[in-house]
């Protein structure tokens, strides 16, 4: 995170592009011609589904740095990239699972790429808790924590090609959500979401890291204030 | 060979071992004394770079394999026998002419007659006792050991005695145990812990 | 032989001898396997086709994997053998090395009983599919020993392991199934391979991370 | 509301939801970091006091 926006700065910020987006979203974009209303929800579930990968990413690159230079600061920080990152897949998960509902009347269908991956990374990081949560703290947990933060962002890719393969043979697409027949306005409000929902996220990844430290520096300062 | 600043481990909050400073010579023997957890075992985990210290700089001047490590566990497989054991170990550390030195080790220790059996049917003092042939199978220029006289009797003892004294001056030693007078004649140094 | 290939052969045939004398792992794969195959004989509803079954076959297969890579690190625990070894060795992927080709012997075992087995009870399988069944198990060996030994470090680390492994052989899955049952199975065999030189490196590449501190 | 437009409300709603869940969470530590701080400050106060 650059150093010279502060955390209040950004929160603004944050505020700012949220409201600009709800107004574009609801009030300049046209609605869509064929999926009428409901391609509304586009405008978030795609801007979320983007930022958990950016978040995974981050949590990958943190490891990386873990492993590197043994740094307990680092470990913090992937760990909680990756906390949000599961928050966001999750809200990918509901966000679709409606507007599947809304476009296709179903809760849940394989044939959506991008659903059945955000299903299994969902369940590959909850399990990235599980194994943090087994082992003791300390940089033995550090390092398992990394090694298994990088396997997922190789696993981001592989999934995916190995889901677009899948659905040869599991089930012939049925439905398919054509790409960006967007015009300039729903473009912008697409871009404009989208940069709202990643200052979203920078701001809640700053804001839990911070409060994780403050746990820290004050376990330490009870220590050495002998309890 | 070894010089240690303010070294500190901690595992998430809780402190294995307090802040500690010393150095020690090539050839020096170092006795590391403490109550149950002041950090004994910590510390030769440390030196022995199985752990590495939260805070301070530690500086090990020995390389991996020619470091000899004894901890609370053999360290070998139940599963196999002395020799298939050293054999591996052997392997692993490439030791020259592996054959005669393993038969020179387990003679040395007392462990000639049960070669062959499997570790898991050895009484704690024998697994001991093969801990340590597995320790100084390589020739290590540096031994940490960690209660290496816990589980022995005292023909075991005796050995480990004569062991430590054929090793003084040649290699280094630092030895954690709650009993310094098994070791008044031999130790260079002493290293008290005191528990956080 | 010298270097990392003799310790990779020295440790990896410590493994089977281990099995030889203990025999605590294989013969369990084998059993489970085969029970498997029979219970599925009865979830399979009549007029499922063959295509279920190789469905079922998969699943078997990704089963009994875990089944063998859960044991695939206790002979280490006991002594603390796992330390002797990572102070001893100097390359230490050696060891995950090692470890994978011993697991991957035991899984290889199982399926020599266990395809021939399905084959006779369930539907045919033709080269493509065999090859799907090395290739996947090689993935499997692979990813699974390094998350074997991440889950042995912590509580609980047999509830952890299945956990851990199964969304990472989603894939292996698909490419497994895919080889079996498509008419064009290049492109399954080919994305096996991917899968298991990516997965390969970075296990290859981090097991020392795991092991020490 | 048309059918179209509750699912459209929905989406945003458990996005808004899940927003202000973490805002609760967040806010929950706060104040156990703030009792915690509170009872160092005490303790540090009668420290000064006694030396």
């Amino acid at each position: 995170m650059p150093a010279r926006i502060t955390l209040p700065t950004l929160s603004v910020i944050s505020v700012a592009l949220m409201a600009a987006a709800v107004t574009m979203i609801f009030f300049v974009a046209p609605e869509d011609a064929d999926q009428g209303i409901s391609q509304k929800i586009f405008y978030f579930h795609v801007p979320i589904a983007l930022t958990a990968y950016v978040l995974f990413g981050l949590g990958a690159w943190k490891a990386l740095r873990v492993l590197w230079t043994r740094g307990e600061r680092y470990d913090l920080e992937s760990y909680t990239a990756i906390h949000q990152g599961t928050i966001f897949g999750a809200l990918t998960l509901i966000t679709g699972a409606i507007w599947a509902k809304a476009s296709w009347g179903v809760w849940w269908t394989w044939s959506s790429n991008q659903l059945v991956l955000f299903l299994v990374l969902f369940l590959f990081y909850c399990a990235y808790f599980m194994l943090r949560f087994s082992v003791e703290a300390g940089p033995r947990r550090e390092r398992i924590s990394a090694v298994y933060a990088l396997f997922g962002v190789a696993l981001i890719p592989v999934s995916f090609l190995a889901i677009r393969l899948a659905s040869d043979f599991i089930h012939p697409t049925v439905f398919t959500r054509e790409g960006p027949q967007m015009t300039g306005t729903m473009f912008g409000a697409f871009c404009v979401a989208w940069a709202a929902i990643v200052v979203l996220a920078l701001v809640m990844y700053s804001v839990e890291l911070a409060g994780k430290r403050t746990d820290a520096h004050l376990r330490e300062l009870r220590e050495a204030l002998g309890r | 060979m070894i010089r240690a600043e303010e070294v500190e481990k901690r595992y998430g909050q809780r402190r294995a071992l307090r802040p500690v400073s010393f150095a020690l010579d090539r050839g020096g023997f170092l006795v590391v004394t403490g109550a149950n957890g002041a950090g004994k075992t910590t510390l030769l985990r440390l030196l022995a770079g199985l752990a590495a210290p939260t805070r301070g700089a530690l500086a090990v001047d020995a390389s991996r394999d020619r470091l000899g490590y004894l901890g609370h566990e053999a360290l070998v497989y139940g599963e196999l026998s002395a020799v298939e054991n050293l054999e591996l170990f052997g392997r692993l550390y490439r030791v020259p002419e592996r054959r005669e030195r393993i038969g020179m080790l387990l003679e040395r220790l007392g462990l000639w007659e049960a070669r062959r059996e499997r570790v898991s049917a050895y009484s704690r003092g024998m697994r001991q006792r093969l801990a340590l042939c597995r320790v100084l199978l390589h020739d290590p220029e540096l031994l940490v050991l960690d209660e290496p006289f816990t589980a022995l009797d005292e023909e075991g003892a005796d050995r480990l005695d004569e062991e430590l004294r054929r090793l003084v001056g040649a290699s280094t030693v630092v030895l954690a145990t709650h009993d310094q007078d098994r070791v008044a004649g031999l130790s260079t140094g002493h290293l008290a812990l005191v528990a956080s | 032989m010298s270097g990392y290939v003799g310790d990779v052969v020295a440790l990896a045939r410590k493994d089977l001898l281990l099995e030889l004398r203990a025999r605590d792992t294989l013969p369990a794969m084998l059993l489970f396997v085969v029970s498997t195959l029979v219970v599925f004989h009865f979830a399979l509803p009549q007029g499922a086709g063959d295509d279920a079954a190789y469905g079922l076959l998969w699943v078997a297969l990704v089963f009994t994997a875990l089944f063998g890579l859960a044991r695939a690190w206790v002979p280490e625990r006991e002594h603390a053998a796992l330390d002797g070894l990572v102070l001893a060795t100097g390359d230490r992927s050696a060891i995950w090395l090692a470890k994978t080709v011993a697991a991957l012997a035991f899984l290889g075992a199982a399926e020599v009983v266990a395809l021939p087995a399905f084959a006779v009870l369930f539907a045919p399988l033709d080269a493509a599919a065999v090859l799907g069944v090395v290739l996947a198990s090689v993935g499997i060996c692979v990813v699974g020993t390094l998350a074997s030994a991440m889950a042995a470090a912590g509580r609980g680390r047999e509830v952890i392991l299945p956990l851990l492994v199964l969304p990472l052989s989603i894939p292996l899955v698909v490419g497994g199934v895919g080889a079996s049952v498509s008419s064009e199975p290049r492109t399954y065999v080919a994305f096996l391979c991917l899968y298991d030189a990516v997965f390969a490196i970075l296990s290859w590449a981090s097991f020392e991370y795991v092991v020490t501190e | 509301m048309s059918a179209g437009e509750k699912y459209v409300a929905a989406a945003y709603g458990v996005v808004f939801l899940f927003v202000l869940v973490w805002v609760a969470i967040i806010a929950a530590k706060l104040a156990r970091l703030e009792r915690e701080t509170g009872e160092l400050a005490e303790l540090a106060r009668g420290r000064r006091h006694d030396g």
